[in-house]
């Protein structure tokens, strides 16, 4: 089991997804839910949305992404249960 | 120390300030970001802010943390507001404290740099004839 | 823009802020410093400002005419309290405004080390014990 | 004529002194009026005030100086009327 209760199924992981801002638009929802194999790594997640999302391709192919709310790389390794956030160009102050 | 991170209503600068008083901490600087509607910003009348608001609440920790390591006696707080700003109001403020006015302003400008840097946080401008587009950087 | 340079109240940096704000100008800075009482302070409860009060209010002038110079789109404001000021409470404030923060910041910086450098101001530290003494620097 | 309405003495002209902080406490009086050669400098009022003002010698030789509310050299050249402050190590701040 997993930390939201679900069972883990041989070899994949859940991770949650979420879009912000202009990328909330672009896909018409501000998250979903994604199962990726086991050791995937954010950019492996990147591209499995941009392919398995309705309007994923939409998505630039390489966002901005947090892992969990820290800045992280596209080679970072997902583990199970975390929150992956793609991240428009930042405008903050 | 970083208590209300992000706020929906008017930043109270002086609140904060006051906060980080401290009689060791001769030196405070407080930095306001405000919408601006200057020559080159078109007729802008509100920037609607929207965050990615747990992230923004740890991520400015971690600035704040990094600045207390280049700055050990600085205390520093910071605040983003988020929603509809008018022009003219502050988006963002910082405020640091240290010993001394040097630290205090190194410490505040480098808050200020990380936080336009890392803080998820974006901007749709509102014009005068109702249109709106997302403001990117 | 430099009203009331010298106040014997204590001073109110939001209404310096409040001042400044044009929605031209994005970026405020304001700085403020205080009676510190330190470790290396001894018992200071209260410093004792006087001042060459026409002086001091000239003299501020050419330090806000010299920051122009060097930053043409920054507006400043200053005010140097004199009489009796208890420790943890501010001497003198220095607000600057600019379209951009990086102008904020330097004209901010600028003119409270030229206040510090220039202004014809002196403090008497009054100690718990009841002594005082000059303080010079 | 000066602008105090008093004569000006052939080759003379007259100056304001005034003490501050330290200075004022070090003579007992925060001022006083001062007569000096025409063509004198701030370095030759200094020193007239060291020699003829009681408590004059608890001045520096070379204080801080400002001449109608303006840092001055000790070279500057006074001129009638001239407002001459000497001022203690400046505290400000």
């Amino acid at each position: 089991m997993n930390k939201h209760g679900q069972a883990v199924s041989n070899g994949t992981i859940s991770i949650r997804c979420r879009f912000f801002a202009r990328f909330a638009e672009l896909l018409g929802r501000d998250g979903c839910e994604l199962t990726v194999p086991a050791g995937a790594t954010v950019s492996d997640a990147v591209q499995l949305v941009r392919q398995a999302v309705e309007h994923g391709d939409r998505l630039p192919d390489t966002p901005l992404t947090a892992v969990n709310c820290e800045h992280v790389h596209a080679d970072h390794r997902l583990a199970d249960g975390d929150e992956l956030a793609f991240l428009p160009p930042l405008a903050g102050g | 120390m970083m208590s209300a991170a992000i706020t929906r209503n008017p930043i109270d600068v002086a609140t904060l300030i006051t906060q980080l008083a401290d009689p060791r901490l001769g030196g405070t600087v407080a930095f306001l970001g405000s919408v601006r509607r200057g020559p080159e910003d078109g007729a802008v009348t509100v920037i609607e802010y929207s965050a990615y608001e747990d992230m923004v609440v740890a991520e400015l920790e971690r600035i704040v943390r990094d600045a207390r390591a280049q700055w050990p006696d600085a205390v520093c707080a910071a605040q983003h507001r988020v929603g509809s700003v008018p022009a003219g109001e502050p988006s963002i403020a910082v405020v640091a404290a240290a010993p001394h006015r040097g630290a205090a302003f190194e410490a505040c400008r480098f808050v200020v740099d990380e936080a336009k840097r890392r803080l998820p946080v974006w901007k749709r401008e509102r014009f005068e004839d109702g249109t709106s587009q997302w403001r990117e950087g």
